[in-house]
């Protein structure tokens, strides 16, 4: 299969492949099941061939002529094969653990749906290089989190999905706004037609609007933790592994790969990325709600991943590369590990649990691995990323954010384990023993991944590396 | 395949430590884990032998390697934590017996081992974080492993240990920043400007690792919590080692600072701060551990006043301090763990008279006592003597003032536990105990020999240990070939002796008050006016750093919540909703589904767009 | 001859007014408009007598049906004396305004003029050049036609 | 044989009531959507020929003899006709279960209305002559106005009542904007009075057009809801049968309303920017003022209502910029819009078919029981919302771009910020009726019967396919039809 074949599989696949699901649900809930996990693995399968591809360190781009401007782009090189091969490998762990997770449930058929479908829209996203159709696979994620966010069907779950798909939307329309004040000036969406071309500050900012809408980045951030009341499975997709990281990515893409981001956005974009970062912390240090706790610790931890890409330092951007990939792992871990929790006790309270070290024991050390590596502290992997962001920082001579950054990592640590201390330690509230196999499998897979990806960082790093030098070609 | 000696002290650990979890007896993992700790030993003690080597792999890029490097002075702190780590697993061969948890306990325990011959061995900065990092969570698991309470403790150490090691990431990329290098052995800097905040920071690192105040809340909380081998192993031992292995290397190869440097200063504050407050609060302790865990750090305030001196012999006392402390450190936890095993219980005022059912116990407790007090001639007066000097050759007599006053209640509060314990009468609380079986006492007794071995030939550990570390400097060299002969009679020495006396004066005092009971000797000072509202503060926990800083936390976190969280969502919630209604509600008010009132809009209309198309048609001409 | 279809105009518009049976009187203004039509023709303003028979006999007429269908109510509705005062001020008025407005109005050399002058035949204007009215007042009269059916089914469905 | 698109329906249509008496509901059912089924095909007879630029200038000839019939077909018209036919099919099919309805009884005198309206709208787009716009125009009123009041509720009477009185009122104003365009160039042919006006540059003539534009501004804004002269179609749509405003909103305002507006402007009269400012205003007006007074509904159909205004303004300021991306723009979301709302609207019906109400706060959580019917409707929201990859997403961006281009940042900022809104208010639909817990009351409800739910699915599959299809259909249909509207002024 050629390269280009295969980048098609992968975006056509999961998003055509779902419309089936419920055709599939037709015929039984076990044909449902794997034909869900068939299309997620096969997704999750196909970039990693890409790889090689990622380390020849040049750029394939396919086009497909459609109408003048709106061209079908696709770009294949490092960044967008890293990104792909990371969320499509958490999409896989996160639909085996809805297996177990939701097998209880109602409308699993349009919950199958809608994850195959996001993980095929987050492809799109990926590999687009046009803008239009950047926009296009974005808003098809948010018509997938707004059902999914209100799952449950409840009056709040409802109204939550509502203000998430709202708030993404408004910031992805602006952002819409932005491309087109882009194509006003260039004649083109064409991404890779564009590069290094400097950009006004107003396009800047719509755009901008946009990524920290759906990255949840402080002030557009507060449907994130909201968004809880969504099936865990989906919160840990939206918060950790694929969703927030749309923002980030497409950070990368835009204005680390193709514009020269005006000199008052480098000022200003660090201050952002740790304000945002300090204040979710905060909020994350004050709430009482497990899912609240992480989903703020996600809005957090976003902030460094814009703090290493503004700094477009090669340091900056392999630290923030690392970050969505151990972020990622040990995140979607967290969130399934709150899962477990949630999923055999019907609490989300921590001051209602307690003690369930004794009970779960797996799904305690899980969390405790996965806390650590969101910490950053060797040798999981979230250590390597969050050190390179840091240095990536002061390397660009912003001291004081990386100090205050590095507070936060502080507060990180209060936070989670506050959180763990509440939940697993202390006096036994509820008995309840683990159960489920596939979710139990999938939050240890994670958490084995994290170490792992700690012990063995080169290789990532080597790619992420790749990537980053691919992306800062046209930076001065 | 072909793998260099380097890793052997990093990998054999690992190996040992994941092998250990396939094993099923618990005799079996006892002799597992003594036959890996000494398997380490060997291969630490064959690096020592080679003394120079290095390893040089590529890792991360951007000038980060996996890069290994022996040298003298990392050789001999390999040497040391191994020793330690073999004295501690014989000895908890034992003293873990009872623990559910035995396999785990020796799990983290070799993975302390593996990150802590890393970190030492490491001679790239991120590297070094590497494992230095690494050994936060085997600190947090292994107190956690105490009892029930042990993980608020554990949460404790690794906050502040955790505040510390992010203070040394951001001093490693300062450095990295201002240097342009991450080899520790290849950067040279004068310690001015940034410099000097990058070397601050890296300090906050080392001396918090090591346990200096304020860093220090952590250590007397796990005293209780924690196993006693634990303490032996961690607090007392490996992480004094490292910390002030770290805080030599930094401030002899890394950074040079002058004596009487602002660096310097700041860092005899530390010392004499640390030194001062820390032995003050071990003087009124009344558990045993508690009490041994304060002296840590209190100790760890003579090693960072001495390094901070940035005299030569002053540098070089505190090294030597490191040592020894970390060798009677260990003996006095191990005997206290000793005690425990035998007694039950480690309060003093419990215990009494264990001197003739436990006599090895005691004697070794009594020699380490005698070290940390430095008592002529045990290893500890040696250190201690070079560290007064060092500090009086600086000219601020205050910090060997400090150091003085140190020693006064050192000495103090080692009479009152020595006393209370195993001298004096024997208590009626607890039963009849007996002496320990060997895995026990061999280590305590080993460490004593050290002891007595290092303070009547201090010249040994010197040149074998010590001196290796100052290799690169000549000029300090020259300086030291006095120190082995350092006399007896000379003021400095006179005084500090005056001050054991002034101790036992306090003692006898205290127990005479006291009624006799030896437990009871440190209120005297306890009482006194001011510094008792001093003491209950702190019982109170007004000066830990921790609980202070937590509820800081809580307080910020609280008002950005509050004030920059809530009020977004308050936009998005209340603003936007309550807006878009009262517009529609305008709006709707207008529609009131009259006729008349549609068909006014609808003219009104009509007329305006007439005018309006007028206007613009005249001025468009 | 013009006097005579004046008076009818006139007579059938006033009992267009007055008339309280509304489906009375919407036919008498249709009539009236009719007049009107053949007046404009007798005077040579054929297009203006084609459309005023699509529009007004026609197309007037039927929405007039439709009103009168859909207000189909059997309450009584007060007789109102305000017609009888007003229908002359309004009269007054419109005229007023009428020499106002279209004096402006001629002034502007009209294009329409030199057609009218033609002197064509009714039926000719009406079926070689506005055929097209023709299909639309077929589908006026179907729209009118069923329009009330619609409104009228109930009570024949009782 | 142009002619076919308006005397077809016009036969069947008078034809209908007679068969209605030997087969009540089949025959009509059938010949009805036979028609418009045949219509749509015939449509495509002329593509090709359209998309290549051509104009079709018919002269009809009765036996011979030449009539006084002249019907302009070109792209543009051609867009009309072909939109018209679709949403009538969809509305005609859902039509066979919907009309089963007990108050709505006797379905020949319904078809044949509905095939009024389309004989008068396709009579609207072909007509060459001001005054058979007029003419059909009222055609395709009355047959709407019996059908809005179709279901004989009080209130549907009112409303139909409010819509007659005020369309006549524009309908008056139109009859007197073209007597005075009579007067002016003495004729009432499209091409003629161009061709007249051409030549005419004094200023008072230009201010006599100005008038005149007013009028028909106002006018035709009436009949495609512009605001201030929407007041109609709200009350209108409240309580009638879902088919009408399906028919009415999804192609009348437009057939009626738009498409004879901006005939006039850019390929009679001439634009100048005068009318363009005003238009510009008036669409923003529009899109701004439709947008919040639907947030604020609780009739679904009132809803839906304003949402059309809102929509219908982002045409008008597609129209108005002027530029080829924005006729594309705006002709491509004129297109969609038929399609998306008649759909919204028929989902209400089958939503009313169903539960008797079409008040928002006594639904609840259909979505379990009437999967087809939620399906369809997310599909319509957002496509009218302009998510994509969804038809409505290309048409708005189009005319977004444009806006950009031609500097109107402010508006393009209202426009984006407009479809914000429009999802807000979709998004309440879909909680209050669909998404959420199901409503205890509707335990039984079930899925709208076969024919309904045909014609949905139908529409919904339009929209999707247009939005990945959408370039092969802007250069079929959009492209040469908006090459009219650029062309200018017709010879």
């Amino acid at each position: 299969m050629s390269i280009s074949k295969i980048t098609l599989l992968t975006i056509f696949i999961p998003i055509i492949g779902s419309l089936f699901i419920p055709l599939a649900g037709l015929i039984s809930k076990r044909t449902r099941s794997v034909w869900a996990v068939l299309l997620a693995g096969t997704t999750a399968l196909l970039p990693i061939l890409l790889i090689p591809q990622a380390f020849s360190g040049t750029e394939l781009i396919i086009r497909k002529a459609l109408f003048p401007g709106f061209d079908f782009i696709l770009v294949i090189d490092a960044l967008s094969i890293f990104m792909s091969v990371v969320s499509s490998f958490i999409g896989l762990l996160i639909v085996i653990y809805s297996l177990g997770y939701i097998k209880d449930d109602a409308n699993q058929n349009e919950y199958y749906l809608m994850v195959v479908m996001f993980i095929g829209s987050m492809m799109g996203i990926v590999y687009s290089a046009n803008l239009v159709f950047l926009y296009l696979f974005w808003e098809i994620s948010a018509i997938c989190c707004w059902r999914l966010i209100g799952f449950y069907r409840g009056k709040q779950q409802v109204i939550k999905a509502d203000k998430a798909f709202l708030v993404t939307f408004f910031g992805a329309a602006l952002m819409l706004l932005g491309f087109i004040a882009i194509y006003n000036q260039t004649g083109t969406f064409d991404l890779t037609q564009m590069r290094g071309l400097a950009v006004s500050s107003t396009a800047v900012l719509l755009i901008l609007l946009g990524m920290l809408s759906k990255s949840a980045t402080v002030p557009l951030h507060t449907w994130l933790p909201d968004a809880g009341v969504a099936p865990t499975p989906v919160t840990a997709i939206l918060h950790a592994a694929v969703l927030v990281k749309i923002g980030v990515y497409a950070f990368a893409r835009i204005f680390c790969y193709t514009f020269q981001l005006p000199d008052f956005w480098l000022q200003t974009l660090p201050i952002l990325a740790v304000v945002s970062s300090l204040v979710a912390a905060a909020a994350a240090t004050v709430e009482h709600d497990m899912k609240r706790i992480l989903a703020y610790s996600t809005v957090s931890q976003i902030g460094y991943i814009f703090l290493g890409f503004s700094m477009l330092n090669p340091l900056g951007v392999t630290g923030g590369l690392l970050f969505i990939l151990m972020h990622g792992l040990s995140k979607a871990g967290l969130f399934l590990c709150a899962g477990v929790v949630e999923h055999n006790t019907h609490k989300r309270d921590i001051r209602e649990l307690g003690g369930l070290i004794i009970t779960m024991p797996i799904t305690a050390i899980t969390f405790l691995v996965c806390a650590l590596s969101v910490i950053g502290i060797p040798p999981l992997g979230g250590f390597f990323s969050k050190f390179m962001v840091i240095a990536g920082t002061v390397h660009g001579g912003h001291y004081v954010a990386a100090s205050l950054a590095l507070f936060t990592a502080l507060l990180t640590a209060f936070y989670l384990f506050r959180l763990f201390n509440a939940v697993f330690l202390g006096e036994l509230k509820v008995s309840i023993v683990e159960k489920t196999p596939a979710m139990l499998f999938v939050i240890i897979t994670l958490a084995v991944l994290s170490l792992l990806a700690g012990i063995f960082v080169s290789y990532p790093a080597r790619f992420a590396d790749v990537a980053a030098l691919e992306i800062l070609r046209y930076v001065k | 395949m072909n793998i260099d000696i380097l890793l052997f002290p990093i990998l054999l650990p690992l190996i040992f430590a994941v092998m250990g979890l396939f094993l099923k007896s618990k005799k079996l993992i006892n002799y597992w884990a003594v036959l890996g700790s000494a398997a380490v030993l060997y291969c630490a003690y064959v690096l020592f032998g080679i003394k120079q080597a290095s390893l040089v792999l590529p890792w991360l890029g951007h000038g980060i390697d996996f890069d290994l490097k022996l040298y003298g002075f990392n050789a001999a702190i390999l040497l040391w934590v191994n020793i330690f780590t073999f004295l501690v697993v014989l000895y908890s061969t034992i003293k873990m017996e009872t623990s559910t948890r035995i396999k785990e306990y020796y799990l983290y325990v070799f993975l302390t081992v593996m990150f802590a011959n890393g970190s030492v061995l490491a001679d790239n900065f991120v590297l070094f974080l590497f494992f230095w990092g690494g050994l936060l969570i085997t600190l947090y698991m292994l107190i956690m492993l105490g009892n029930l309470n042990s993980y608020k403790t554990a949460l404790k150490s690794l906050i502040l240990l955790g505040l510390c090691d992010f203070c040394l990431l951001l001093g490693v990329v300062l450095l990295w920043k201002i240097s342009g290098s991450l080899k520790i052995s290849a950067i040279s800097l004068e310690a001015q400007g940034l410099a000097m905040i990058s070397f601050l920071l890296i300090m906050i690192g080392a001396i918090g690792k090591a346990g200096a105040m304020p860093f220090h809340n952590w250590i007397p909380d796990a005293a209780i919590d924690a196993p006693v081998t634990v303490m032996a192993f961690l607090p007392a031992s490996l992480e004094k080692l490292l910390g002030i292995y770290l805080l030599t290397r930094i401030s002899l190869d890394v950074f040079h600072f002058q004596m009487n440097s602002p660096v310097s200063i700041v860092l005899m504050t530390v010392g004499a701060i640390t030194i001062v407050f820390a032995v003050m609060m071990a003087l009124i302790q009344k558990d045993f551990k508690r009490l041994l865990s304060y002296h840590a750090v209190s100790q760890v305030g003579y090693m960072i006043l001495g390094i901070g001196t940035g005299t030569p012999l002053g540098i070089v006392g505190g090294i030597f301090h490191m040592l020894n402390h970390a060798i009677y450190k260990t003996g006095l936890f191990l005997s206290s763990g000793s005690v425990e095993l035998a007694a039950g219980t480690t309060e003093m005022k419990k215990l009494g008279g264990l001197m003739k059912s436990m006599p090895v116990t005691g004697l070794c407790f009594s020699v380490c006592a005698l070290s940390i007090s430095g008592v002529w001639p045990f290893n500890g007066f040696v250190s201690k003597e070079m560290i007064f000097h060092g500090s009086y050759e600086t000219g601020y007599l205050i910090f060997t003032i400090a150091a003085w006053v140190g020693a006064i209640f050192t000495f103090a509060s080692f009479l009152k536990a020595g006393h209370s314990i195993f001298f004096g009468a024997k208590s009626t609380e607890i039963p009849e105990v007996k002496e320990n079986s060997w895995p026990v006492l061999v280590p305590m007794i080993i460490l004593s020999a050290f002891c007595i071995l290092f303070g009547v030939y201090s010249i040994l550990p010197l040149k074998l240990f010590i001196l290796p570390a100052l290799s690169g400097h000549p000029e300090v060299l020259a300086e030291l070939t006095f120190t082995h002969n350092l006399s007896l009679l000379n003021p400095i020495a006179l005084i500090s002796m005056g001050c054991l006396v002034i101790a036992f004066g306090l003692h006898y005092l205290g127990v005479k008050k006291g009624q006799g009971k030896a437990y009871l000797a440190s209120e005297p000072v306890h009482n006194l006016p001011i510094i008792k509202t001093i003491y209950n503060l702190a019982e109170n926990r007004v000066f830990d750093f921790y609980e202070q800083g937590v509820k800081l936390i809580k307080l910020l976190s609280k008002v950005i919540y509050y004030t920059v969280d809530r009020p977004i969502d308050f936009v998005y919630e209340r603003v936007v909703t309550v807006t878009g209604r009262i517009v529609i509600f305008i709006l709707r008010v207008l529609h009131n589904g009259r006729f008349a009132n549609y068909l006014s809009w609808s003219l009104a209309g009509l007329m305006a767009l007439g005018y309006v198309m007028g206007t613009l048609i005249k001025k468009a001409g | 001859m013009n006097i005579y279809i004046l008076v009818a105009l006139i007579l059938f518009s006033v009992m267009a007014v007055f008339l309280r049976d509304l489906l009375k009187s919407a036919i008498c203004l249709a009539v009236a408009s009719i007049f009107l039509a053949v007046m404009f023709f007798r005077m040579g303003a054929t297009y203006a007598g084609v459309f005023e028979v699509s529009v007004v006999a026609g197309l007037i007429t039927v929405l007039f049906i439709t009103v009168i269908a859909l207000t189909n109510d059997d309450a009584k509705v007060p007789e109102n004396k305000w017609p009888i005062i007003i229908f002359p001020v309004a009269l007054a008025i419109f005229i007023i305004f009428d020499i106002w407005f279209m004096n402006k109005f001629i002034i502007l050399p009209s294009k329409a003029l030199p057609l009218l002058a033609q002197g064509e035949k009714f039926g000719d204007v009406l079926w070689g050049q506005r055929t097209f009215d023709l299909l639309g007042q077929i589908g006026v009269i179907f729209a009118g036609v069923f329009g009330v059916f619609a409104f009228f089914r109930r009570k024949t469905d009782e | 044989m142009v002619i076919l698109f308006i005397i077809l329906p016009l036969i069947i249509a008078g034809l209908l009531p007679l068969l209605g008496k030997v087969s009540k509901k089949v025959l009509p059912d059938f010949l009805a959507n036979a028609v418009f089924a045949l219509l749509l095909g015939y449509s495509f007879n002329f593509a090709w020929n359209a998309s290549a630029g051509k104009t079709i200038l018919s002269q009809v000839n009765l036996a011979g003899i030449p009539l006084g019939i002249t019907l302009r077909l070109d792209a543009l018209s051609l867009l009309m006709l072909f939109t018209i036919a679709l949403v009538s099919l969809g509305v005609g099919i859902f039509s066979v279960n919907y009309i089963n309805q007990e108050k709505y009884s006797s379905k020949p005198i319904y078809y044949s209305l509905l095939l009024l309206t389309v004989a008068g709208m396709n009579g609207i787009v072909l007509s060459n002559d001001l005054f058979g716009i007029y003419v059909f125009l009222e055609i395709a009123a009355i047959a709407s106005y019996a059908l809005a009041a179709y279901g004989l509720g009080k209130e549907e009477l009112e409303g139909s009542f409010k819509y007659l009185m005020l369309s006549v009122v524009a309908t008056s104003f139109i009859l007197l904007g073209i007597s005075m365009i009579f007067a002016l160039t003495g004729t009432v042919e499209l091409n003629g009075i161009a061709s007249v006006l051409a030549y005419s540059k004094a200023i008072k003539i230009k201010y006599l057009i100005g008038i005149c534009s007013a009028l028909f501004i106002m006018g035709f804004g009436l009949k495609s809801a512009i605001v201030p002269f929407h007041s109609w179609m709200p009350d209108a749509y409240s309580k009638a049968p879902a088919t009408l405003p399906a028919m009415s909103s999804g192609i009348m305002v437009k057939a009626a309303g738009l498409y004879v507006l901006i005939r006039l402007f850019y390929n009679v009269f001439g634009i100048t920017p005068a009318v363009q400012t005003v238009l510009m205003y008036l669409g923003v007006i529009s899109i701004v003022v439709g947008a919040l007074l639907a947030l604020g509904q609780n009739n679904l159909q009132r809803l839906l209502a304003y949402s059309s205004i809102s929509q219908i303004g982002y045409m008008v300021v597609g129209f108005a910029i002027g530029t080829p991306l924005g006729f594309i723009g705006a002709l491509f979301h004129m297109f969609n819009h038929g399609i998306f709302k008649s759909l919204l609207f028929l989902n209400s019906g089958s939503i009313e078919n169903a539960t008797g109400t079409r008040e928002l706060d006594e639904l609840g959580g259909l979505a379990k029981k009437m999967p087809v019917t939620a399906g369809t409707n997310i599909v319509a929201s957002l496509a009218t919302a302009g998510v994509p990859p969804l038809n409505g997403f290309w048409s708005k961006l189009i005319i977004i771009i444009a806006l950009v281009q031609a500097k109107f940042y402010i508006f393009a900022l209202i426009g984006i910020l407009a479809s914000v809104v429009t999802l807000w208010y979709f998004l309440i639909i879909q909680r209050r009726a669909f998404f959420g817990k199901l409503n205890e009351t509707w335990k039984d409800v079930k899925e709208a019967p076969f024919w309904m739910s045909l014609s949905s699915i139908m529409l919904a599959l339009i929209c999707i396919i247009l939005g990945i299809a959408f370039p092969w259909f802007i250069r079929l249909w959009i492209e040469p039809a908006a090459n009219v509207l650029v062309a200018g002024i017709i010879r």
